[in-house]
């Protein structure tokens, strides 16, 4: 088992023709996931590497059964991109697509719930089950199959992580990479029950970074309903208050937010917090052999 | 995110119909003047300097006149000013009124709730900062009904609000709201929101609108926030950049990453000054470019640290090469580079061609770069 | 149900965008041939009777003019008509356009789905219930994200519309739908819609606004819909009132009730002309306004047929024997009545007091009012 | 069992200081309700026949437990009073009120129903459960508690057939008037699984109208999902085509949603269909005997 995907999940990439869409459709494909079709309006009945392209996700789904899109359409159609998928009967939407206004995040976060869809994303990695699939744009070079479950709200800063776990001779189960904008569809509260949940991770990576309070609830839920041993890793301890580190997820504002805040938190909560990407491999590998698991 | 001056704010506010003062912008002390002695601001007046930063009543940037001549003088006296850093270019002259209570009134995004958020204050005229939560009710309200008459109530009871004067707010917040939802706003914030009689006037205006939404509005296209030059620069070039006191230039890709190589930085004693995220390009053009940029902000020694993913280890590698042939001479730092990811082979054999050695562990990369700025602080 | 007449549609087209021929309203010939002299209507133009009836093309109801003076003759041609039963008092002249292709737009309600419906066909111009289903796309609208990319890109594709007039179509959706949710509208058609050259016009305009929101809509309150003298004082009187060609008239509460007597009636034999439907009143004085309003239309014998809930039976009885009273003796009209429900006793009694006896039995009450207007048909 | 409602339901009536409301809070608890609250802004603090009544539904939720609400509010307010009761955690809203737009009616029921709440109305008599609870204004004197249940489109129509199975010697498990407005919170079809799993309900009585095609579609699930006798009237046989006969619910458009359609949807789905109101209660005397039930 794995969490949200595996390799029955049939992807449909929305964008398909763009050069980001295509690229991560052949990484994702080399990844082993399968995608099934690709979908942009007026170039419906071409192919992109042999994957079929479609002029809507309604006739993708009709012809070759997709249950997961991929969204890489730029950001002022992104939000119809995804009210299409779900109306199209779509469950798991990964929106890879950055500066989406919240605004119109908000619509969409509202909608797909609504309708009892996830969106992963936006501005975000995905998903990757090493050995099954992968929804998204993680690097390939960085997974190794393992028990190992990552969360994280950053994107490079997960790669380097996974990438440490994975040359430190362990593996993962599923990494989900949920984005650090205002607004996101999963955040750790709401992936948390998905690993506890799944018997093939037994320890769980978590990637914070300042500003919201994402990890913090999320420390609130470990401490009350998740039986894993996690260790966390929150960045930004020494950026400057009230300055963006490259996007609106790292505004510190009136003192909330802190890595400080989380960082307490998370270790009242039982959870072990690395003070630098590279203490993380460590820390697994020593909680795992502790616990006799691996 | 594109932050309004308050008399532009107010121009949004009007179009939706928020109540306002009566007033007008001045950029002399004889157009300030005049305004007064043609009657498009009667008398008395407040005159305010339209800049960004908050305490302008403290810091002198707000003054009253009774007279023309009083409203020359004030504005001359404002638009000599450099306040915080920024200097004073337009005046907003406005009736002043008769004011019972100051309130406050905000409208935001709850991004734990997912939903915007009202707050209100009977607290008025303050820094929102220094109320006390007890005195602040936080509304979250649903877009896909929007505004409903309870949550318009609940924030009449706490601004203590009754007959015509709930009535006022009833109509204000459903201006307020529409400014929020469509003209994509980060913040909408009215502090003080003055009760004159039994009516509410917005005295002062806060639009803060996203950037992300810049699409649907080119209207605000020029307007400008509180960036350096440099920081304007890599904006219209899609450069994630932040400058602060320092030595040492990072580069790095995601705002993850970055703040990471930071939080590494700092452990082994070094003062990072310039930050300069690459996000999600692919074009080694751009890289080059942010290179150039680099350079310019002069460093003592710089960091480059890639995680390629989207942004691959060649593409990298190449834009550097390139941008290294094109600084000055008198520009030239030292640089550490740490390029792991996608495609890390052949970013490592493009930099080692130009005799770049990549250092495949942070911990040491990050030693190396301090040691090159001169050692820890 | 408020029907705009296709002038007053239009005029609220032209508010939200929707692109239309030039054109102008004219009451008079005079006007009319005015209206083209100066210009305001371009030449060759289409002058059309302003009637809320359909088949005007084939009804000699519209035609053109190539000059002031044949505009002049047209409109004294179609303001003396009378067409399918109203007086043409409005002209609407618009140039005549070089249409490529006709097609149809509509948006409604659908009630099964509980969501908003957009019809869309590549055969306009005709009526489209002549239209076979599978030459109509119909889209359903959430209205909480609204009309969204691929909605509109399905209707493109079924009008057979691409590049700049997929666009002009892009465009006049999004202005269709702000008609159909801010307005109100039951219903917004535009039959044809033509293609002129690569963009698109709206020729026809249709808009319903449903009744019940007429509180937001004051704008509306001052048009009428086809509805007879009496059902016009009904409306005004808010009691349900249709009328039919028969001898029957019928007073019931609740339009179920009031379908199932007739039901019943016709089952007897009986010819029902007239049905005054209480709905939920509870006020005497509105069942003698009922009552006087019926023996205007002057039935054969009245059935009165009441289930007494928020309405009670004592009330129906008060304000029946009050109208009674007041009836002059030449209106007067035979009375079966049938009283049931909340304070059904108390009723009874007030009518036996009053010399009316109410039968309990829905088929007997039925069979004796039939008898009274004659026997059966 | 009944279905919905029940003995400890706790009713919160918004608008109850109006006179419908104050009239039909004192009939619900004649009939056996429990009504706990009122609420009408402004008037919190004071009380109607004992009942406390608070200025916010949160208020009302919070002080006495009331888990259904009753909306007498007149139709400009009625969403914002629907909004209200759902976001106070209320999943029955009861709406009396008549004359709300549909366009109002659109985003109560989709509101509603993202947040799992059910709306009976607007424009509809409410529920009654004889001898445990009752929310809304169907006149108590017709009803008696038995094991007959009882959907219907109409108000009046409905006291009058409920009254004729109770002179018939019977009684209702639950009566349910759903209303006959252009959109309903909850149809025929979305009613019939609450009487399947009623183990209380041995017979359903469905009272339908001329319009749209909610009979249709419930012909549709009664043939394939439906397990109990249903006894079927469709008013307006003889009602003129394209005439309103009192509301909206009723105009006959493009052939569809005749009587005659309605008649042989549900005959095709093998309910027996009366053809005038006063034959309902012997077809449903009948039908229980030869089930050997009652």
């Amino acid at each position: 088992m794995s969490v949200l995907i595996d390799q029955d999940t049939r992807v449909v990439v929305q964008g398909i023709t763009g050069h980001q869409g295509m690229t991560h459709s052949r990484l994702m494909r080399a990844f082993g996931a399968k995608v099934v079709a690709g979908v942009t309006p007026g170039k419906g009945g071409t192919e992109v590497d042999g994957v079929p392209v479609f002029d809507s996700v309604q006739e993708a789904v009709d012809r070759t059964q997709a249950n997961a899109s991929c969204i890489f359409v730029p950001a002022p159609g992104a939000r119809d991109a995804l009210i299409e998928s779900v109306d199209a009967g779509i469950r798991l939407a990964t929106v890879v697509t950055e500066h989406i206004p919240f605004h119109d995040m908000l619509i969409m976060y509202h909608y797909a719930s609504a309708k009892g869809a996830r969106i992963i994303g936006p501005n975000c990695p995905g998903i990757a089950a090493p050995g099954k699939s992968k929804v998204g744009i993680i690097p390939n070079v960085v997974f190794r199959p393992g028990r190992v479950g990552v969360i994280s709200r950053s994107g490079t800063l997960t790669y380097e992580i996974v990438n440490g776990i994975t040359e430190h001779g362990l593996g993962q189960s599923t990494c989900i990479g949920l984005g650090g904008d205002p607004v996101v569809g999963t955040t750790f509260v709401d992936a948390l029950p998905l690993f506890e949940a799944d018997p093939d991770t037994d320890l769980l990576v978590l990637v914070g970074e300042i500003g919201g309070t994402a990890e913090e609830d999320a420390a609130e839920y470990i401490r009350h309903k998740f039986s894993k041993p996690v260790i966390a890793y929150i960045a930004g301890r020494a950026a400057p208050p009230g300055k963006r580190m490259g996007h609106a997820g790292a505004i510190i504002t009136r003192g909330k937010g802190t890595a400080d805040s989380k960082v307490a938190a998370l270790e009242a909560a039982g959870a072990r917090v690395a003070r630098f990407p590279y203490e993380v491999p460590d820390l697994v590998a020593e909680t795992l052999k502790t616990r006799g698991r691996r | 995110m594109v932050k309004l001056a308050e008399w532009r704010g107010k121009e949004v506010f009007r179009k939706y119909g928020v109540p306002l003062p009566k007033g007008a912008v001045a950029r002399s002390p004889d157009e300030a003047r005049s305004l007064v002695t043609k009657g498009t601001v009667p008398l008395p007046c407040v005159i305010k300097a339209q800049v960004l930063a908050g305490g302008r009543g403290k810091g002198g940037a707000v003054k009253f006149a009774n007279t023309p001549e009083e409203a020359h003088a004030a504005a001359t006296a404002i638009l000599g000013l450099e306040f915080k850093g920024e200097r004073v270019k337009e005046l907003l002259l406005e009736e002043k009124l008769p004011i019972a209570r100051e309130l406050y009134l905000s409208l935001t995004l709850d991004r734990s709730a997912r939903l915007p958020i009202l707050m209100a204050s009977a607290q008025g005229g303050v820094e929102i900062e220094s109320v006390e939560d007890s005195a602040i009710v936080r509304q979250p309200i649903h877009p896909f009904p929007g505004l409903s008459g309870y949550e318009k109530r609940r924030a009449a009871k706490v601004l203590g609000l009754i007959g015509p004067a709930a009535k006022s707010l009833d109509r204000l917040l459903d201006s307020l709201w529409e400014v929020f939802m469509r003209e994509d706003a980060e913040l909408v914030e009215i502090n003080p929101l003055a009760l004159v009689g039994d009516r509410l006037v917005a005295l002062d205006a806060k639009v803060i609108i996203e950037d992300d939404a810049s699409f649907r509005h080119p209207e605000y296209a020029e307007i400008r926030d509180d960036r350096t030059p440099l920081e304007e620069i890599a904006r219209e070039k899609e450069i994630a950049f932040v400058q602060l006191d320092g030595n040492i230039g990072v580069i790095a890709n995601g705002a993850g990453l970055t703040m990471a190589t930071l939080d590494v930085l700092r452990e082994f004693g070094g003062r990072p000054g310039v930050f300069l995220d690459l996000g999600g390009t692919d074009d080694p053009a751009k890289v080059t470019e942010a290179f150039l940029l680099m350079a310019q902000a002069k460093p003592r020694a710089v960091f480059l640290n890639i995680f390629g993913g989207v942004t691959k280890c060649d593409t990298v590698a190449k834009g550097l090469v390139q941008a290294m042939g094109n600084i000055p001479a008198a520009d030239r730092f030292p640089l550490v580079a740490r390029i792991r990811g996608n495609n890390e082979k052949e970013g490592i054999e493009i930099l080692r061609a130009a005799g770049i050695t990549s250092v495949a562990s942070l911990k040491e990369s990050a030693q190396a770069v301090v040691r090159e700025a001169g050692g820890a602080a």
